[in-house]
């Protein structure tokens, strides 16, 4: 199996979940983070003085899918995620070697 | 307010009532507190985070001009005595409060309940200023602040300050011999023999401000993704913390208006009480029947509609026809709200929901209700004139906000761009962010003054936007 | 309250007295602003972030029910003039507050200082209320919202009305010629010789409230892992801004409690303030003593315990006395909150540690510090009142209490399932949570009455056990 | 507090005025509440999230300590008869208030507007609190609560008393015979000519305050990482909700200071509100016009500049006066704040930028814009004696400030440990963090008094240090 | 060696922490995220409409293991998680290069 | 490719970023985490009770890198984030089949 992760815009997150499901994956693990890049962050300003924010915020999805998924996978998210703009984010792939549901102990690919 | 009839004909009396004036400069402070920071933590609460700041500043910046504007040319087009066709005075006989100081031989002219007529000005003010705030809600996360700032002056002088005066200083919508409602029903001694009633200010206030709620949402537009993105209250406690500031400040709107702390005003007291209470129960109950939970941001909205239903009536109810007025204004209300959805306008923290609806039935409440002249007590015509001075008020009051605001959007424009709306107003329109909770994430720091001002902003955002 | 007394038997004065009444106004709203929302951001505050908005929930929902039922019976039950049996008055005396209002004949009866009644009503309304609120602080995280509903209503009836009536509407602890403290040591003038003090609440509001808190404890039982997972406050600031609210308030509790701006009211409010002052320094060196740092909940807490400890006694003690009255005060009730971990019982936020124990201290205070009668002065006898009425007062509200909460536990039940209470309180009773500041996470929007109203509540939450 | 000097010398009236003592009761708690909880959450906002309960506690701490010094000594330093110099009052002769309590013959003493003595000892004991409050928004997130103790202890008794004697209690800035006002420009009828005008508090409480920021900013030190490191509000809802008290309060503090309910107070309140009113757009017009945005933040600091400046004057300017004062208060703080900078001293939260330079501008404006005697009417001894008044005041406090501080450094210390500044304050002084939002991250609890006190604080954290 | 990673529930952490302890292992890495699978989020009321929030709270465990500890600490992790319930999560193990201690610049298993 | 993934305390993230930028590292995503292990927690104090916190607040550093850059990298985040005191944090190193922009879709090194 492979673990596909991808740094994107968070206003993307809702597309990018439902074309996800579209295509037949059923579950994935979100997290809030920030992004250093090309895309630059923006200026606040307090009293008297302006501060810059260097990162971005992102949304960082982490989906386990079986092998012949994975490029599949990557290639809906980076279709729908795509704005165009910069700062629209990575997509990686790993290998993962085991898989376990919880609930039930099951091991690979049936643990999805 | 009730007796500002009275007012506008009587003499003065020669002496100052200390305790009057003690309660007017409370009342005044009360209300004051309620839109800063009352109503901008209510509303800055119920909208999402990104547009917090911008919410609050939609209440503060207001407040500040309106401040300015009332003490030149306000109080004198609202209360002055040079009136011009019942519908508003000359700004110009107390331009900058002028002959009103203490030991100016005019001046000391005192109102009917013996106090200093300059708190009653104060008092004034804050019902003006708070009145444009009500009207934010309707706006929240896609309007230029500047925009926003010149309605809001434009607005208080062409809308708020004629309402005042048709109303509660001797124009057509008031008992006065010249108004509507002698002209219905007749004259008793000089004034009308049902004079419309207006305590504390329904039309004057909440009906003015949720018509041009309404008629901003229609005119300014919907938020991206209104109606298909949820867009939550991001901070609940904001909300319930502004709902009892409001509360508080409200026994300042409310029995302040008897302008003297005497028995009036206890039953004014005690009729917002309880009307609050039982409006808020009666919009817990609606939500608990519809959707099986009793929600706080529930609690917090019937304490509002409550509120906005005794406003024109709590001088003038006993306190069981209170406990009917707010129960009706929280279970009606309640429904009201998700109205938008279906209709489509994106009246997006419910000023019409809320205060029209509420301020509308409790103006017409009264002529059921009044003690005495309500049908209730078996009389129609309070009802009927009830009904009039509301329907007018709403009717005037959509036509000077629609003027207004097509003007601005041939003109200024009223949106921020569609980039800064999904990127958030607070960092559009005010360079800020509202919370750091962790500390992390920002880069350098300079002084200001040391590079261009004009270099630096937020064109380096690259705006994140639906392609 | 101290002129209550007199009050019951005396004639009213014929005049109204527009600074006493401005004070009262502004007291009944101060009271208000205590409890709605004072007291429910620093109880939310002290909360876990998953059941803040319940916790303020149990602040706002019994408010709105009680602010109906006083006005229907509440009144009348503690402040009529038909006694029975010196616990309590007949309902039906004043029932909807009729005879009363502005023009009624017999109705502007005046209070001793000249105020109009509606005000007085007003203000004990509010001290009705705060007391079931306070009561909350026990109960985090696991009651059912409409069995604490439920319970508000009864209890306020059954323990608050009485306890109001015995001590401040002439029943068996006042000092009438009926009650306890005239069988003790005799008469003078027709009232007791050595009269029981209890100038703002002492026993009808904290003793009751703390006992109250106590016994439901011990009734409902523990939060899951109490004692074992850390519950620490989620939100300090909301604890430091609810305690200046308290504080802020308070002074309408207990100065206003003189029903009157006169020198009395000055006393209470200068000996409230210090003797708060002294209990936040007390509670703080107990904490530096023992845990070497002095806590920021500290302070706030040492706040509270001062305020409590000070209102009966706030109008017969002198500023020195009320500095010693605070700081045991602060020190006691800074090391009576560990106990309940000792004795296993949750007593979420302290009630029992704070309100109790404060409450009883300041009570029996008065037979050492109270100005002329005091121990310090070299008299024991009102040392033995203070303790009778403290005791009684205990006694009766434990007992009443219990039978109430064993009542509902065997009909309504008091818990919320177990799942509910690990995924949050909020969640299940509210369908709300109280932050949002990320903006993301939230899937589709739909206006209310699309669906079947049964078909789709937190069923679908697949809540998280322990298994 | 015009008529201080008046009360100095005549004999009190014989009657209580109900209606100034009931807007005295209310004065004293509104000013109570800008410190509790308003200054402290509008300074907590302020800060980094790491160290806002240390911020709050600088403002709690203080409060209580100096709540018992009052009673004690702190009012008869200030008001006292027994007359030192002209600098300080003795502190024997009130010690413990004592004479002053109700039924006390000599005690029942009221000011010259029928007010008990005792509710204007709580009045202006919260003046004291306050000042003191204000000078720790300089020295955030770096400091040692005991040290901070001890030093607010040593600073009300060696500077704030005396200033309070100076101006308001009949010495030297005060237009009493012996004054340096009279000895400038002559007396007439007994007192001076041209008296110096600090109607509630522009030198004793904002230079005051202003300027021990500024002695103690330079002696205590920079934060670590100053001007290099953001050190962003964390919290920007707390600093609205923090002014907006503020602004609440300072009708208490200003109104208040006319110690009637009158014409005068009347005056103060209007004057308030339209000159902050101003401020605020001041401060933001200046933004606009610099960085291009108008910002919440600089909303919320042009109100406190405002409410700064006219605290001296609102008693003696005309409405429109009082907008030039604000309009300029606002513009000129929006520029000073940036100066600490370029001059490189941390003056943390702008306790300088804002309290000092509009404390200054707001006496010295008297001398442009007090009715009849300012330069606008043509007279140029006002000024004078305002720059003379205001001088004075500044270097009395800069040198008391000085021997207090460096007596402090060189035997308690100032700073906390530098491992303790990075890893935050909060944790290091008070053992807690303000936030717990998610409910995750706590390992066990014990209750207190189950291991040794001393084993087991901070020094298991290992804190994180730049290397 | 390995990296155990665990999307598990967020009450379940104090657990896992202490099964890991005992088994032996001496550090991990915590993080919040949000989790969408079969387990479905809440509704939420606000006035006048309702709110699906989709995604439910979890929290994301790390552990870099010796090669031969995975297959076991896996087993701790999914023994202690187990509730039986829907939403119980997933663990996976990913192939590591490399570890270094950053304070001693130690690399490999002593680095653990 | 490979992925370096970097444990470190919070404070030194700015250093970190400004070390990674000089030696040419153009970007990178960063969230908050909570790290447990040889560094304790402290205690808070709350009315008569103690608490103990076991995790320490750290940043998590995730940077995608050239096969060769590997090594290099982990030097330098090594080199920087240490202060020598316990809890300075864990680098690893993990391998990457595959990373796109998803911006423009480009496939491999390019995509960095
Ligand atoms: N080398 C990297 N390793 C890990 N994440 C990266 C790396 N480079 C960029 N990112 C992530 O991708 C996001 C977008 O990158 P950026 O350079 O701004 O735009 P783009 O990918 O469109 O060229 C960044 O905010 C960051 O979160
Ligand atoms: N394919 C996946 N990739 C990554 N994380 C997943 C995946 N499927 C599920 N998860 C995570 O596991 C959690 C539990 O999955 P869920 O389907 O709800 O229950 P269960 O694992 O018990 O069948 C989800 O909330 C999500 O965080
Ligand atoms: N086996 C591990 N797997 C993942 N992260 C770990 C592991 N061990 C430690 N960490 C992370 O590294 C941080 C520092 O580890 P710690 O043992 O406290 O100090 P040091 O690395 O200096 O010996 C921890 O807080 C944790 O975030």
């Amino acid at each position: 199996m492979k673990l596909v992760t991808a740094i994107i815009k968070p206003f993307k997150l809702d597309e990018v979940k439902e074309a996800l499901e579209a295509y037949g994956i059923a579950g994935m693990t979100v997290s809030e983070s920030s992004g250093y890049g090309r895309q630059r962050g923006h200026s606040e300003v307090y009293r008297g003085a302006e501060y810059t924010v260097d990162f971005v915020p992102k949304v960082r999805i982490e989906v386990i899918v079986e092998d012949m998924d994975a490029a599949a996978v990557v290639d809906v998210i980076v279709k729908t995620a795509q704005t165009g703009r910069i700062g629209d984010g990575k997509v990686w792939v790993m290998p993962v070697e085991d898989v376990v549901r919880v609930r039930t102990g099951e091991h690979g690919p049936t643990a999805l | 307010m009730s007796s500002l009839l009275a007012f506008a004909a009587a003499e003065p009396p020669p002496t100052l009532d200390s305790g009057n004036t003690a309660w007017m400069l409370t009342s005044a402070a009360l209300v004051l507190f309620m839109t800063i920071p009352g109503l901008a933590l209510f509303y800055g609460g119920l909208n999402r985070s990104k547009g917090v700041l911008n919410m609050m500043m939609m209440s503060f910046g207001p407040f500040g001009l309106i401040g300015v504007i009332y003490v030149l040319w306000g109080y004198s087009m609202s209360f002055g005595s040079k009136d011009i066709g019942g519908i508003i005075a000359s700004p110009l006989e107390f331009w900058g409060l002028k002959g009103m100081l203490p030991g100016e031989p005019g001046a000391t002219v005192l109102q009917d309940g013996g106090i200093p007529t300059l708190i009653f000005v104060g008092f004034q003010f804050t019902f003006a200023a708070i009145t444009v705030a009500l009207i934010s809600g309707a706006l929240s996360d896609r309007v230029k602040f500047s925009t926003w700032m010149v309605f809001s002056a434009l607005w208080v002088t062409l809308a708020y300050f004629p309402l005042a005066h048709m109303v509660w200083g001797g124009g057509l919508l008031s008992g006065s011999a010249d108004g509507i409602a002698a002209k219905l029903f007749g004259l008793t001694d000089g004034a009308a023999t049902i004079a419309p009633i207006d305590f504390a200010g329904g039309t004057v206030v909440h009906i003015n401000a949720g018509m041009a709620g309404l008629v901003l949402a229609l005119i300014v537009g919907r938020r991206k993704g209104f109606g298909k993105v949820p867009m939550r209250p991001h901070n609940v406690t904001l909300v319930m913390l502004g709902s009892g500031i409001l509360w508080f400040g409200w026994y300042g709107f409310n029995a302040g208006s008897a302008l003297a702390a005497n028995d009036s005003a206890a039953l004014a007291w005690v009729n917002t009480t309880v009307a609050t209470c039982a409006a808020m129960l009666g919009w817990l109950v609606v939500e608990k029947l519809r959707e099986g939970h009793a929600t706080s941001v529930g609690a917090a909205s019937g304490i509002v509609a409550g509120l906005v239903a005794i406003t024109p009536a709590c001088g003038n109810v006993t306190p069981l026809g209170a406990i009917g007025v707010g129960v009706i204004a929280g279970a009606a209300a309640a429904m009201a709200v998700g109205l938008k959805y279906r209709l489509g306008f994106d009246d997006s923290l419910d000023v019409v929901g809320v205060h029209l609806v509420a301020g509308f039935w409790g103006t017409i409440s009264l002529g059921i209700f009044a003690r005495g002249t309500g049908l209730a007590y078996g009389d129609w015509r309070q009802l009927v004139v009830q009904l009039i001075i509301a329907l007018v008020a709403l009717v005037f009051t959509a036509v000077v906000t629609t003027v207004i605001a097509l003007a601005l959007k041939a003109t200024m424009g009223w949106r921020i761009s569609e980039d800064d709306e999904v990127a958030g107003i607070d960092q559009a329109e005010h360079a800020e962010s509202a919370y750091d909770f962790g500390g992390r994430g920002a880069g350098r720091v300079s002084p200001l003054g040391q590079h261009e001002p004009d270099a630096r902003h937020h064109h380096e955002i690259d705006s994140e936007v639906h392609a």
